[in-house]
């Protein structure tokens, strides 16, 4: 075990007890939302893959960390775009609607 | 490669950041917010870590963004109805990002020899693979069902000793895992992690055969969860608590998203991933004496304009003849005339949860009138009309009263408790669970046969040339 | 900084938000109640209470670890039993009430 | 002193208890399941930090614990009225545990030398025994006002020059503190140290003097908070995650339950801590050509038996006389009739959060009959009677209308607003906030003057002789 190890697993429990909390008073609403914007915070693997991308690694590792770093950023910039562009659509019906 | 304080710092800010953006999409009124927390919690990300001092190859870093924000846009420019491929490739590239790395990281730890590879961090790579590859195939084989690509089947596929196939394939990835976990650095090493790669991908792949296409919105949010987890592995092959919180989040969400799923069907997990449902179809048959009455549109037309509250019950058929948005244009004749028109969302109406939710918002109807299952139910009675469109199995009272059907026990929508239902649907056919309905065959049920855009388009129609009349 | 440092913040940060969020929930019926169980859990400083007064440490510092010890162990034992003598008391309407 | 992975293990799960006890105390239904939890979270906290092989002094563990017990049970056993004082009493118990073991840590380290006091673990030990100490002495304070022991003030004590006297020891501290910081084994450091000790103390005293007795509550919700934070601060003195999430739980109870407390108040924290609020009395006096109406006992009940809802508004007086009983046997009497009884519940009712709830639920009163201020309030002018005992400040309608009165803005219950008041009290003495109260003036209030418990004796007196008769 590393030192880091229990610290570490600490955080992942407490981590995942903050998501099971937040998660479940998610409005239904927005559970389509909510599975985007679970897609583009999954992609912050993008810190591991800039880390091998960027280093002065052999040329063959770069060539992984380039595509999973393309792989996530696509995920990242496709993930919130969508998201916030379903959750525009979202109007209360104080308004005048259908003002499109 | 010890990371700064500052960096430390930044990834705890962006930790709490992303907590935050999932805590404010509780309410849609908060939601973009949620949204913003986001985007500011990965744009810390990037750049602390690209910030770092052993960061060289900066050029690289560009064009991999570049590509991506190229790739990124237009994905996210699909329409509403493509939502769910949408994601599942999403997971894809996420698994495979998580993949890479995790290969990376091990030949790399390989190449500089003993003592890089501890046996902690093994694990963490192994565990980070086969997630991330696993996550790969299998969701491009679920966003290849959910696009309806023709050579990928949509009925589970199921062989004899089809798990006694699964258990030997799994018994040897194992095997390997372990091989290569205690002895990271043997020459056969590589070879080992490339066959455990290997054997992931085919994993995802057998994993989502036997799977039914209309059961991959659940199966989107397992993935979902393996691409949250396999970011978990990574943070602790990379000591990073980050990844982890984010990691652990996703999880979460995939998780939660999946129990509500099942349960909204009442069906279990094993159910869903091993049970094939989809092939109840042809079992039940029956009731072929039983006769279904039609009305016109006109005919429908003037009951609705008799009505003070009318309940629409919106499903999957909504979203496939993209009747939002004549829905909408009903809705505003309706309301014109002083009618009370409430939306009964069921939580699997469609084929992902809030499904119906993001389409009749895309129609500009306010939120406020989307109203939850349980809550439309108490009302159903005082209901003039229950108009449903394209819904099926979640308004099927079989649910409710004949234990012999599949889907005994799952909540519905009580469009039957109204005092008049009218349903439109295309013909005679069944919907996903593959079942008769017996709400169709009702005393007080009507049916307008035809594509819901056709039908709705013409009962705006009806209801505009009246209103003069009126 | 310790190597720990940094995942034991992470910790701190987690284990508060968590705090944050379970807190706000308690029903308010119960907030006596409430102060008296995060009296006993503070306690848990009984762990450094132990560690002090059960190592092979010179005996001024035992003495001390003792002290503490027992103000720990009075916190935890008063602060579980008067919580519970509290909220046996809640009861609901629906048994024929006034039994006692 | 490292520990083994077993120890790890049992802490994390220990820490994941405390979680779920706190989370189970969201509803009575789980609240004692939340006692269990809590108390197997500590069991396995204590058993496995014994069972690690460098404890060997066992007896002395043994006596330690068997004293707690002693001393814990009785303890335990206050009646419900002392809560506030025994609160306050444990906490001082909690801050000298934290303080000695930082003290202890702090004088092993110096004498074994250079190396064993990082910078780190050195700032952890001086907070962990600042705020110990200073809770200590400040919450013996609250314990001593909140019990009206006669040697303490029970107004808030100033006088010229305090802020400077207190800025002065506050530079000393400092000061003091970042010597012993930077040079952990200087011959002098002990010394220093002992005088930050002495300084502490000194600050818990100070800090609780300027505040009124009746500020108490708040007061012991922030020494709650910082009982937690001297745990957090032991947590990362000894590198253990237990104490850290543990305090990080009491760190928020404290501050959520002062926010609370401020909040109903329509106070800031800065108020509380340096307003020295109780002085306001002498200010406000005025009014004295206004009449009270007395009504008597008999004339009470029988109005009291023709109304269809009375809502119940208790208050300190309620917890001074103790009638929570007596109210009991009220409620019984008016619930025979068929009467709607319904008891409002002001947050700061008394003079503990959730003061008056624990005390009805002692004399068996449902708690579903226990209504929240916001929800009755929807409801009072439907009330027949509103029966008023021993509360003052939380039926004051100054609070809505006097924009000049020191409790305006605080959100109060709208007795004013039922058909009839009926309002117990002693005296004409004002409440806490000591200032009149319209209420008792206004047309549709009679007052009841006497001891709660005495009062209410007597109105069940005569419903119990008149309910033959009825
Ligand atoms: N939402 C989720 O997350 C989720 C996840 C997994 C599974 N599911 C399952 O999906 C089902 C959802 O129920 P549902 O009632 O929404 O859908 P459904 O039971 O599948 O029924 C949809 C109906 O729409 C009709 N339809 C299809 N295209 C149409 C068109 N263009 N115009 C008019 N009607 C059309 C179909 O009849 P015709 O062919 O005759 O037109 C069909 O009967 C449930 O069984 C649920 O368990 C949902
Ligand atoms: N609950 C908390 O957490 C908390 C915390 C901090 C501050 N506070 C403050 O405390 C106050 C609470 O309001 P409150 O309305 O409950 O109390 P209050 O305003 O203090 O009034 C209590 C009333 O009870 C009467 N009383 C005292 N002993 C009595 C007895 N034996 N029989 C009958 N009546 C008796 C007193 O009048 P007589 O003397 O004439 O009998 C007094 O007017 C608020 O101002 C609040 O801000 C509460």
């Amino acid at each position: 075990m590393t030192p880091d190890f229990w610290p570490t697993l600490f955080v992942f429990v407490l981590a995942s007890l903050i998501g099971l909390g937040v998660i479940r008073r998610v409005s239904r609403l927005l559970h389509t939302p909510l599975m985007s914007i679970t897609n583009a915070i999954s992609a912050i693997a993008v810190v591991g893959s800039i880390i091998v991308t960027g280093s002065d690694y052999p040329l063959e590792i770069r060539i992984l960390g380039a595509i999973a770093l393309f792989a996530s950023m696509t995920n990242i910039v496709s993930g919130f775009l969508i998201t916030d562009r379903m959750l525009k659509m979202f109007k209360t019906g104080s308004k005048p609607a259908g003002e499109k | 490669m010890a990371m700064t304080g500052v960096t430390q710092f930044a990834y705890l800010v962006a930790s709490v950041l992303f907590i935050f953006a999932l805590h404010w999409m509780n309410a849609p009124a908060t939601a973009r917010r949620g949204v913003r927390a986001g985007v500011a919690a990965t744009a810390i990300a990037v750049v602390f870590t690209w910030a770092q001092p052993f960061i060289i190859h900066h050029w690289w870093i560009v064009g991999a963004i570049a590509a991506g924000f190229i790739v990124g846009v237009p994905l996210s420019m699909v329409p509403l109805t493509a939502v769910p491929q949408r994601t599942a490739l999403s997971h894809a590239f996420g698994g495979a990002a998580a993949g890479l790395v995790g290969t990376a990281e091990f030949y790399l730890g390989w190449q500089e020899g003993p003592g890089h590879l501890t046996t902690f961090k093994m694990v963490a790579l192994v565990l980070e693979c086969i997630l991330g590859y696993l996550t790969l195939t299998g969701s491009l084989m679920a966003a290849g069902k959910l696009q309806e690509i023709s050579w990928i089947p949509q009925r589970p596929v199921t062989y004899p000793g089809q798990n006694i196939v699964n258990l030997i394939l799994l018994a040897v990835a194992i095997g390997l895992a372990v091989a290569v976990i205690i002895n990271p650095t043997a020459p056969a090493a590589p070879l080992w992690f490339a066959i455990i790669i290997g054997l992931a991908l085919l994993f995802g792949f057998l994993l989502i055969i036997p799977i039914g296409g209309a059961d991959m919105p659940t199966v989107i949010a397992i993935l979902n969860a393996y691409a949250g987890l396999s970011a978990v592995a990574m943070g602790f092959a990379l000591d990073n608590r980050l990844l982890i919180t984010a990691g652990a989040l996703d999880g979460s969400s995939g998780l939660i998203l999946a129990i509500i799923m099942c349960k909204a069907m009442n069906r279990s997990f094993i159910n869903v991933l091993f049970g094939a449902f989809g092939q109840v179809q042809k079992v039940i048959v029956g009731g072929e004496a039983k006769v279904y009455k039609s009305e016109t549109v006109e005919g429908a037309a003037q009951v609705l304009e008799q009505a003070n509250l009318v309940v629409i019950i919106p499903g999957y058929g909504m979203a496939v003849a993209q009747a939002q948005h004549k829905i909408r244009e009903l809705y505003d004749q309706l309301k014109k005339r002083g009618i009370t028109v409430k939306f009964a969302i069921h939580p699997v109406a469609g084929r992902m949860p809030g499904h119906m939710n993001v389409l009749l918002a895309e129609a500009d109807i306010p939120y406020t009138d989307l109203v939850e299952m349980e809550e439309i139910n108490t009302d159903m009675p005082q209901a003039d009309v229950a108009l449903v469109v394209g819904a099926n199995d979640v308004v099927n009272p079989a649910a409710r009263t004949d234990k012999t059907s599949p889907i005994y026990g799952m909540p519905i929508i009580d469009a039957d408790k109204a005092r008049m239902v009218f349903a439109i649907k295309r013909s005679k056919n069944p919907g996903f669970a593959g079942i008769d309905n017996e709400l169709y065959f009702a005393d007080r049920t009507w049916m307008l046969f035809g594509d819901a855009k056709a039908v709705i388009g013409e009962l705006v129609k009806q209801l505009a040339s009246g209103s003069g009349m009126h």
